[in-house]
């Protein structure tokens, strides 16, 4: 406590003689939606959140889970079901400690139906015990008891947790926003109010949030929190956050100097940059693919065709050309430089490598023509359903392009939409191809290759393999203690799904670009839930 | 002149009754739901989200409840947003519209009027052409341009002003140049045109009989009577203008309305759709209102006539 | 009696669409201290273009002066500044327009209007001008001036607008006083009215009067002289008498057998044959001369020059050259010469 | 020429504008006259007294308030079939004021002299209709090079004379004649003038002539009626109106006229009007009374006695 | 006076033609002809109209000059900006090929690489011929403007005609139809069109067209009102014209002026409209070009490859000059108040 305090004041003394003032700005495309943790969906809100509170873990530079609320690795039983953590000594804001029933109260408000969270039962659902039946329960409108959620304060300092099966990936989890404590007094104490602004929620993060008037305020800041278990390791006295949507004006803010740190540039401002220092480049574990539905379209039932579609499309020439960002070509359905073996340390990657049905005109021209013979025609019309974002326009028309030159008979229709009705539309399987992409919530491949089960939740596109199900369901199972042939059983799935079955078409990694001023030390991204964490960035 | 307001304002209720049902089972036809998230959501859980804010109901019975919540004055919860109310989204991002929007009116219909009566007096002479250059200039270069090169050129190059955000005077002067032209270039043709017919007329040359200059009559005499048409065509300009650019909001970083808007129209987030449709429609009546009455202000004649109704 | 105002061969054309409109073509005339000079012809005549030229207000975007002068208190108006103007306008020389329901500005309050020339001209104070623009107002005859002086042309009946505009004209006591058809959009009994009230106001401040009508009978109860304009020029000008009962010109023969007297029920009134000259391209000789029952070869070649029938009177016609054949006016006419021989002799 | 014969009769007339407003206006107000086969009947009045929707009303262009109109004894107000309504619109037609005004600017000349001949079915070839606007035409007084020009290309007394050719080509018994004449020039006036005498003699047409210049109205009409705020004050043969006017507005309109006299006019002495000098009472059964043969004047009883005391020979 | 001799003879009586009186001297010109007159005088007007044309058989013939598709993509050349030949040597214009970086170095993007041929206003990110797309572009743009003025104008003109003409109640209730259409924000319209139809030229069109004959309709109404007491149109009633005779043979003819002109107005906003809603992303869908989007793609990439903007920049701009000054000139040939 006091030592903290004290080496806070000397810090600031010795920041204010260095002349480098230990604050920066940073400019971001939206505002906070909303800071209630159980209830958040969004980057912005999961990056504040994590900034200025902390679940059992967090992540570092490294994509590594450190320590967070919980003190030192968790006792895992022996099956892997049952984590028991050990929490340390924290704060909240209001000087209360952080106990285990913080925790158990936020994970069922969580899962609870009348909370409606749309996240919580999606990070829940199949992982923690008894998440599932609370759901089905509530979808039936039957009686539900939230204690029978896997998770149990065993004293204020012990939290147990139950899974319904070994999740090899439960410890990052733990650094999710969704899974962040709550004090059941305070917030039942705001009610309503609860995160509607910086007074109406308590911290226990590195920061506190700082004249946040609430979703619709464009100017907010986070102040360093003092109470902090770690404040010693916090540098920064400040950030401010301003909201600015255009990418253009960002780069031209930062011109200036009025910001430190741009939001993410898009893909057009990025070449004024390059070879710029200050434009900094990271690959995100984002890929974006063409889903091809086979519920409604003869051709695209058949494996030959979608193989052409796959084949046909020259993705070097797109990413160096067109986007130009820095994305990559994807030949995979696991992203790169996403998860590595906790035994081996290799990236999952290594295994399969890019070479999945990669561009090739002539192969994609013969399964072209062995599909329209078996299809006993020679012209195929698809849909082709997008956002209607710059990037999905342009990524349409090189598209469109692509498959109309390279497949003779082929005929692409452009159809883009704001993203609720892409959605609607997906649920609805009202597509031929879908240009879509997908970003993980936890370090696994599993956040990618679970959409992929028959019926699965985001299947919505009719793929269907006996196989590739019964390889998932192994390494969920049986496998899911063994890492290393748990990776090889996935990327025998991956292999399966796109090599054989070529049920999507993988386009791009995507990458992100921002601009961040030289005097920035230790600026901090992940690549999972919140985007950044300035627990550790300092100003030179 | 009581008598004739109550009437006006049963109407505008009307109206505006009539304008949230339109609206509001247009966006029932919109597809989609308000979840973020729509498609991390497993369909169980879709189920109760749905039936949580009673999205099931059928649209009649949506509309009954939102109508019957509308009288008792509340206008909802946003889905996008935890626990902000519509009222609350609506006042905060109406306030730098609101500013912004009525400066750029103020400037300019203020510079309009005025190329405009410069353009009329020197009719068909390059002044005439100059102004009308800028005029179509303003209508045709589309504002993200205008805010973009403003921008670029102004506040990054030359560094006169700050590049973005709503923080204090300075900040408002690049978006007010933008948003100005196009009620500059709306305002100063509508001038141009009526200050012609009225410089023709039998008073104005009175007027010149009398011995007036030049400046007096154009803005003595003159331009009063051209105002009229300039007002009803700038009343509807105001609304828009007050109501947000998106445009120029998303450019200069301004946490107006306009994009607000189109955001929740984007993410189904009906009830800020509503409120805000609600909002904006009110607000252009009450300025056809407002319009009617100025009228009677500019001109004695529709004063008396409004009067006796 | 002493010259107020002297034109001499006026010149003015308008640049339109279709070419050069010849709108004045060489009008002289003067106006003398006191008088009423009445100007009646035609539609088209050039009646207005006159009188704007003497006040400068044509529209500057396509009118010119092409040659001739104006002169008036030894200045020619032709050739001087819009400034110098500007200050003649209205004190020495004013207008009153055919229209009072539209030469009111409707958005400016009746008193504002009548104050607006004496400030500016007499440099009087706010509350000095008032007292003068009610004065006037009594003056024109309008009751409860200090409550009319609020109040808005809308509000006024076309017969109290004129009067408004007429006091207006008289603010300043003008040397020249110019009306152009100011009672043709009234109706008989207020237009008796208005002429009552101008006579009645010229003799108090003794200004002179130009007087632009295309009725005959007005022009009786007004004028002193008369000029008859015809094709962009004057066509006779004489005494009031000279005129009604002496015409020479055959176009004043036509106007004034075309109005039909009480006591002319049957006869057929004479009616002007025909349309009237083209400006675009005026005839090479008299304008009148493709209408005129008694045209003589001449005509149709020369335009003819002044005659004088008397020291007061002069007709532009061949038929008063001396080898010019003696022609029969209408019937009418010749009654009229008769009555005048008659009266020359009562007198 | 006038005959005895009643060709319109009008009872108790009235046309209201925006009734039970607060703007209401009884333009017309309750007013009683005939109009006989081949007369030309004067209406005179200043301003805004009615003349107007007087005629307009016994047109049908206004439906009459109350009242009615019997054009050869048959109501014209009131339901009535298309062809009932199109028989009517060919017996009785109208010139309008402002010969500017009157005639379609986009529409060429034969084609609007043509217009009532193409309604009513008059000319059954192109070369009927064509060789009748030619007549027309020269009836009025033009040519047929002027049948292909646009209205604009005339002078007023030209529009106005095409505006008269219009009204002609159905062939009507009776005309009514809105200010005709106002807005032409005097030396124009007397060609129309002329032209509607000379028509009224060969076709025997029966005209209604709205004027507020007495000079002309008494020139051309057989009979003269004063209008006075939507009240007929007077109505009297012309010659009779102008020597021995009776009612205290009629003396003061003629007393208004100025003529083309200067030695009239600088005798003239005008007489005004004001409407108190009548004193009516409540109780004073105010109507239009003969007090010489065929001389009708709105008065009081009493005025009555003594109108008919002091004009009576 | 000097006394000139003339001879005797001249005083003989002239021969005077009695139909010549009646002669008029003037050509007959209809109505057209004359604002035609008129139009020509105006040297601005013709001008635009001349662009205009240029303009829309650029429009048409464009496309298929350079011998590119308005859709072919060349990745290699991507980004190329303008090169003209012959022009390419004028140093001080902008089609040698050069572009300058964000650091004020000059390069010749063709050499960089290694490009032969020559493309007129250059290509965009994705490879494809500007000038064709240019024209393909300004081909929608001009097609979006003409058609939505059309229906504007049946619309706009048929509603506002009917609301003026009948009057009353149905004028009231028309009337207030349209102020609650004008109310409902367009935005929610147009958005709601371009989801519900299939996004392209069609929706946008609608959409234009659900509210933008307000205006119209707003000005014929008023005209209407007051046309439909001249004298002329009574006359015609007198004669025994019917309703319908009377709008189409008298007030629609006599509309004309007053709906060409607005219609001159409604073709730049609906250029400006389309414009806007490709910048909010409602406009027309790939690989399909307007002037309009192409201005927003140019935008994005202005600081890099200004010419990618500037183009269509100055096509648009041109378009509404010229339909601006083409509109002014006809309000003032048209306008029976400047005749003659
Ligand atoms: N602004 C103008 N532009 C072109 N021609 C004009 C203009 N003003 C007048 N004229 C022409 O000048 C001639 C004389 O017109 P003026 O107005 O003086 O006639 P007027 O005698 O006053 O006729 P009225 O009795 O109708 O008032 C006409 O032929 C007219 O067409
Ligand atoms: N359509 C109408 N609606 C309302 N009031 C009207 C209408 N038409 C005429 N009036 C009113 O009726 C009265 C009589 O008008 P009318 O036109 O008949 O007069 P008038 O004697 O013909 O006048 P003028 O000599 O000016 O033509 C006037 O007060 C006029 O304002
Ligand atoms: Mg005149
Ligand atoms: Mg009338």
């Amino acid at each position: 406590g006091g030592g903290g305090d004290n080496a806070g004041k000397d810090d600031k003394e010795k920041g204010a003689d260095k002349t480098a003032a230990q604050e920066i700005k940073m400019l971001e495309a939206q505002a906070i939606p909303n800071m209630d943790s159980v209830k958040s969906t969004d980057t912005i809100s999961f990056t504040t959140l994590n900034n200025v509170n902390e679940g059992l873990y967090r992540l570092d530079g490294n994509q590594e889970v450190v320590e967070g609320m919980a003190e030192g690795e968790p006792e895992v039983s022996e099956d892997g079901t049952v984590y028991t953590f050990k929490l340390r000594d924290a704060k909240w804001s209001n000087g209360e400690p952080v106990t285990a029933h913080d925790f158990v109260y936020a994970w069922q408000r969580a899962i609870d139906p009348e909370t409606a969270s749309e996240y919580g039962p999606y990070m829940m659902d199949g992982k923690i015990k008894g998440a599932a039946e609370i759901t089905a329960a509530a979808a039936q409108k039957k009686e539900y008891d939230l204690n029978t959620l896997g998770v149990k304060a065993l004293d204020d300092k012990t939290l147990e947790v139950t899974l319904e099966r070994p999740v090899p990936y439960f410890k990052s989890l733990m650094a999710f926003p969704t899974f962040y404590p709550q004090n059941q007094k305070f917030v039942e104490e705001q009610g309503e109010n609860f995160g509607v602004n910086s007074d109406s929620i308590l911290y226990n993060g590195p920061f506190v949030l700082a004249d946040w008037d609430g979703s619709t305020d464009s100017e907010w800041s986070y102040v360093k929190n003092t109470e902090y278990w770690d404040a010693d390791t916090v540098k920064l006295e400040k950030v401010t956050w301003n909201v600015l949507k255009d990418s253009q004006a960002a780069a031209n803010a930062f011109e200036t100097g009025e910001v430190d740190i741009t939001s993410k540039l898009s893909s057009d401002v990025v070449p004024q940059y390059e070879g710029d220092p200050r434009l900094v480049k990271w690959l995100e574990p984002t890929i974006f693919w063409l889903k091809m539905n086979q519920k409604n379209s003869d051709a695209l039932k058949n494996v030959n065709i979608r193989k052409a579609i796959a084949q046909a499309i020259n993705k070097e020439d797109f990413v160096n050309s067109v986007l130009n960002n820095g994305s990559i070509v994807a030949n995979y359905a696991v992203p790169n430089e996403f998860v590595k073996n906790d035994e081996t340390g290799e990236d999952f990657r290594t295994i399969n490598g890019n070479e999945l049905l990669p561009y090739n005109v002539d192969e994609a021209k013969k399964a072209w023509e062995a599909g329209l013979a078996e299809l006993g025609t020679d012209s195929v019309e698809l849909r082709y359903l997008t956002d209607d974002t710059e990037t999905a326009k342009k990524s349409a028309e090189y598209v469109k392009n692509q498959l109309e030159t390279n497949l003779p008979g082929m005929k692409i229709n452009v159809e883009s939409v704001p993203f609720s009705v892409r959605i609607d539309r997906q649920n609805k399987q009202d597509y031929d191809l879908q240009m879509a992409g997908w970003g993980p919530d936890y370090l696994d491949p599993m956040t990618f290759q679970a959409l992929w089960l028959t019926g699965g939740g985001n299947n919505k596109m009719d793929y269907s393999n006996e196989k590739y199900d019964q390889l998932i369901e192994e390494a969920q199972t049986t496998l899911a203690q063994k890492p290393v042939e748990r990776y090889e059983a996935l990327a025998e799935a991956e292999r399966i799904l796109l090599e054989e079955d070529a049920a999507i078409a993988p386009l791009y990694q995507r990458s992100s670009n921002l601009l961040v001023n030289e005097k920035v030390e230790n600026f901090t991204y992940h690549l999972v839930g919140p985007e950044y964490s300035f627990k550790w960035t300092s100003v030179k | 002149m009581a008598k004739y307001l109550t009437q006006r304002i049963i109407y505008m209720v009307v109206t505006l009754f009539l304008i949230a049902s339109f609206t509001f089972f247009l966006m029932k036809i919109i597809p989609g739901t308000p979840f973020s998230n729509a498609d991390k959501l497993s369909e169980t859980q879709l189920s109760i989200m749905i039936d949580k804010y009673g999205l099931d109901d059928p649209v009649p019975v949506q509309y009954a409840n939102y109508m019957m919540n509308l009288l008792k004055g509340d206008l909802g919860v946003s889905f996008q947003f935890n626990n902000v109310g519509v009222t609350d989204i609506i006042i905060k991002s109406l306030g730098p519209s609101a500013t912004l929007g009525a400066l750029a009116i103020l400037f300019g219909t203020f510079f309009g009027i005025i190329l405009g009566v410069v353009a009329a007096l020197k009719q068909n002479t390059w002044v005439d052409y100059t102004s009308t250059f800028i005029a179509v200039l303003g209508k045709s270069i589309p504002s993200f341009v205008f805010a973009g090169l403003l921008q670029y050129y102004v506040a990054v190059k030359l560094g006169w002003f700050p590049v973005a955000f709503w923080r204090g005077p300075e900040y408002m002067v690049l978006p007010t140049i933008a948003l100005a032209m196009f009620p500059l270039a709306t305002a100063s043709r509508f001038v141009r045109t009526e200050m012609i017919e009225v410089m023709e007329s039998d008073y104005i040359t009175l007027a010149k009989a009398k011995g007036a200059s030049w400046f007096e009559i154009a803005f003595k005499h003159a331009l009063r009577n051209a105002l009229i048409p300039v007002i009803t065509v700038l009343g509807p300009l105001v609304v828009s203008l007050m109501t947000g650019s998106l445009v120029i909001e998303k450019i200069f970083g301004i946490p107006g309305i306009g994009e607000q808007f189109v955001k929740s129209i984007q993410v189904n987030d009906y009830p800020v759709i509503m409120g805000t449709t609600l909002l904006f429609a009110g607000l252009f009546v009450a300025v056809i209102l407002i319009v009617d009455l100025l009228y009677g202000v500019i001109d004695p004649r529709i004063r008396l006539a409004g009067g006796k109704k | 009696m002493e010259k107020i105002l002297e034109v001499k061969d006026l010149h003015i054309s308008f640049h339109t669409f279709s070419g050069e409109v010849q709108a004045i073509r060489g009008v002289n005339f003067d106006l003398l201290k006191g008088e009423t000079l009445a100007i009646v012809g035609e539609s088209g005549s050039g009646k207005s273009v006159t009188t704007k030229a003497l006040m400068r207000l044509l529209p500057e975007s396509n009118s010119e002066i092409k040659a001739g002068e104006i002169l008036f208190d030894g200045k020619d108006l032709a050739k001087l500044s819009d400034k110098a103007m500007q200050k003649l306008r209205g004190k020495e020389i004013s207008m009153i327009f055919q229209d009072p329901m539209t030469s009111l500005n409707p958005t400016m309050k009746i008193g504002k209007q009548i104050i607006e020339p004496i400030v500016k001209h007499q440099k009087l104070s706010k509350s000095a001008a008032k007292k003068r623009a009610i004065e006037i107002l009594e003056l024109v005859g309008i009751a409860n001036p200090e409550v009319r002086f609020e109040q808005y042309p809308h509000q006024f009946s076309g017969g109290m607008r004129q009067r408004v505009v007429i006091a207006i004209a008289l603010a300043c006591n003008p040397k020249v006083l110019i009306a152009d058809e100011p009672t043709t959009a009234l109706d008989v009994t207020i237009q008796a009215q208005i002429l009552e009230l101008m006579k009645d106001l010229q003799k108090k401040i003794d200004t002179s009067i130009i007087f632009i009508t295309h009725d005959l009978g007005v022009v009786a109860n007004v004028a002193d002289r008369v000029a008859v304009m015809y094709g962009g020029k004057i066509v006779e000008i004489g005494t009031v008498d000279e005129i009604f009962y002496n015409p020479q010109h055959p176009y004043t023969w036509g106007l004034i057998s075309s109005m039909p007297t009480l006591d002319s029920d049957d006869e057929e009134l004479y009616a002007i044959p025909g349309t009237p000259p083209d400006l675009l391209h005026p005839p090479k000789g008299d304008a009148f001369a493709p209408r005129n029952a008694y045209a003589m070869k001449i005509d149709l070649e020369k335009q003819p020059p002044m005659y004088k029938v008397s020291d007061t009177h002069y007709a532009a016609t061949w038929l008063l050259h001396p080898d010019a054949p003696k022609v029969e006016p209408p019937p009418a006419v010749k009654r009229r010469q008769r009555e005048f021989l008659e009266m020359k002799e009562g007198n | 020429m006038a005959t005895t014969e009643k060709l319109v009769e009008i009872k108790n007339l009235k046309q209201y504008f925006n009734i039970g407003k607060a703007n209401e206006v009884r333009a017309v107000n309750d007013i009683s006259f005939d109009i006989y086969r081949g007369e030309t009947l004067g209406l005179v009045g200043e301003s805004g007294c009615g003349k107007s929707t007087t005629g307009r009303t016994i047109i049908r262009l206004y439906d009459a308030t109350d009242g009615e109109v019997l054009f050869n004894g048959v109501n014209v107000h009131g339901k009535k079939s298309k062809a009932e309504l199109k028989e009517f619109n060919r017996k009785m037609q109208m010139i309008f004021q402002d010969p500017q005004a009157s005639l379609n600017p986009r529409m060429k000349v034969s084609d609007i002299i043509a217009e009532g001949i193409d309604i009513h079915g008059l000319a059954k070839s192109k070369e009927e209709r064509k060789r009748r606007v030619v007549e027309l035409l020269e009836t009025v007084g033009l040519n047929k090079e002027h049948a292909n020009r646009y209205p604009h290309e005339f002078s007023g007394g030209q529009r106005q004379r095409i505006g008269i050719a219009r009204a002609l080509a159905v062939e009507p018994e009776f005309i009514i004649a809105d200010e005709p004449i106002s807005a032409l020039d005097v030396s124009i006036q007397a060609q129309v003038v002329n032209l509607m005498k000379k028509l009224q003699k060969e076709k025997g047409l029966t005209y209604l002539f709205i004027a507020h210049d007495l000079s002309m109205v008494k020139y051309i009409s057989d009979r003269i009626g004063v209008m006075y705020f939507g009240k007929l004050v007077e109505l009297a043969p012309a010659d009779e109106l102008y020597q021995n006017p009776i009612h205290p507005y009629t003396q003061s309109l003629l007393s208004a006229i100025p003529l083309p006299d200067p030695n009239y006019e600088r005798n003239r002495k005008r007489k005004t009007y004001n409407p108190s000098v009548h004193q009516y009472t409540e109780d004073d059964d105010v109507q239009f009374r003969e007090v010489k043969p065929g001389h009708f004047v709105q008065c009081s009883v009493k005025e009555w006695e003594q109108y008919k005391t002091q004009y009576a020979k | 006076m000097a006394q000139e001799k003339i001879a005797k003879e001249m005083f003989s009586p002239a021969q005077l033609d009695s139909k010549k009186s009646e002669e008029i001297s003037k050509p007959s010109l209809n109505y057209w002809q004359d604002a035609w007159l008129r139009v020509k005088k105006n040297k601005g007007a013709i001008v635009s109209l001349v662009i205009i044309a240029i303009l829309t058989i650029m429009a048409l013939v464009g496309p298929h000059i350079s011998g590119r598709t308005y859709q072919e993509q060349n990745l290699q050349h991507n980004n190329l900006p303008p090169r003209i030949p012959v022009l390419e040597n004028v140093s001080w214009l902008p089609f040698d090929g050069n572009l300058t970086r964000k650091n004020g170095d000059v390069y010749n993007a063709y050499e960089q690489k290694n490009v032969e041929e020559y493309y007129w206003f250059g290509t965009d990110s994705l490879g494809r011929d500007l000038f064709t797309r240019l024209w393909k572009g300004t081909q929608v743009s001009l097609y979006i403007a003409f058609l939505a003025a059309a229906i504007d104008m049946v619309i706009g003109v048929i509603y506002g005609a009917i609301s003026g003409f009948v009057g009353g109640r149905t004028d009231t209730l028309m009337q207030r139809i349209i102020e609650i259409l004008s109310g409902i924000p367009n935005l929610v319209v147009v958005i709601l069109m371009t989801i519900l139809l299939d996004p392209g030229i069609l929706s946008i069109t609608l959409a234009l067209t659900i509210t933008g004959w307000i205006t119209m309709a707003r000005v014929i109404r008023a005209q209407v009102l007051k046309l439909k007491n001249q004298e002329y149109v009574l006359a015609a009633r007198t004669l025994g014209l019917s309703n319908g005779k009377i709008i189409s043979k008298h007030l629609i003819p006599n509309l004309a002026g007053v709906i060409i002109i607005n219609t001159m107005f409604t073709i730049p906003s609906a250029i400006f409209f389309e414009a806007f809603l490709s910048f909010i992303g409602l406009g027309l869908q790939p690989p399909d070009a307007s002037l309009g989007t192409l201005i927003d793609e140019g935008f994005k990439v202005l600081q890099l490859y200004p010419y990618q903007m500037i183009i269509p920049a100055t096509v648009i701009s041109l378009i509404m000059i010229c339909f601006n000054m083409v509109a002014d000139g006809l309000r003032d040939a048209l306008d029976p108040k400047m005749r003659d």
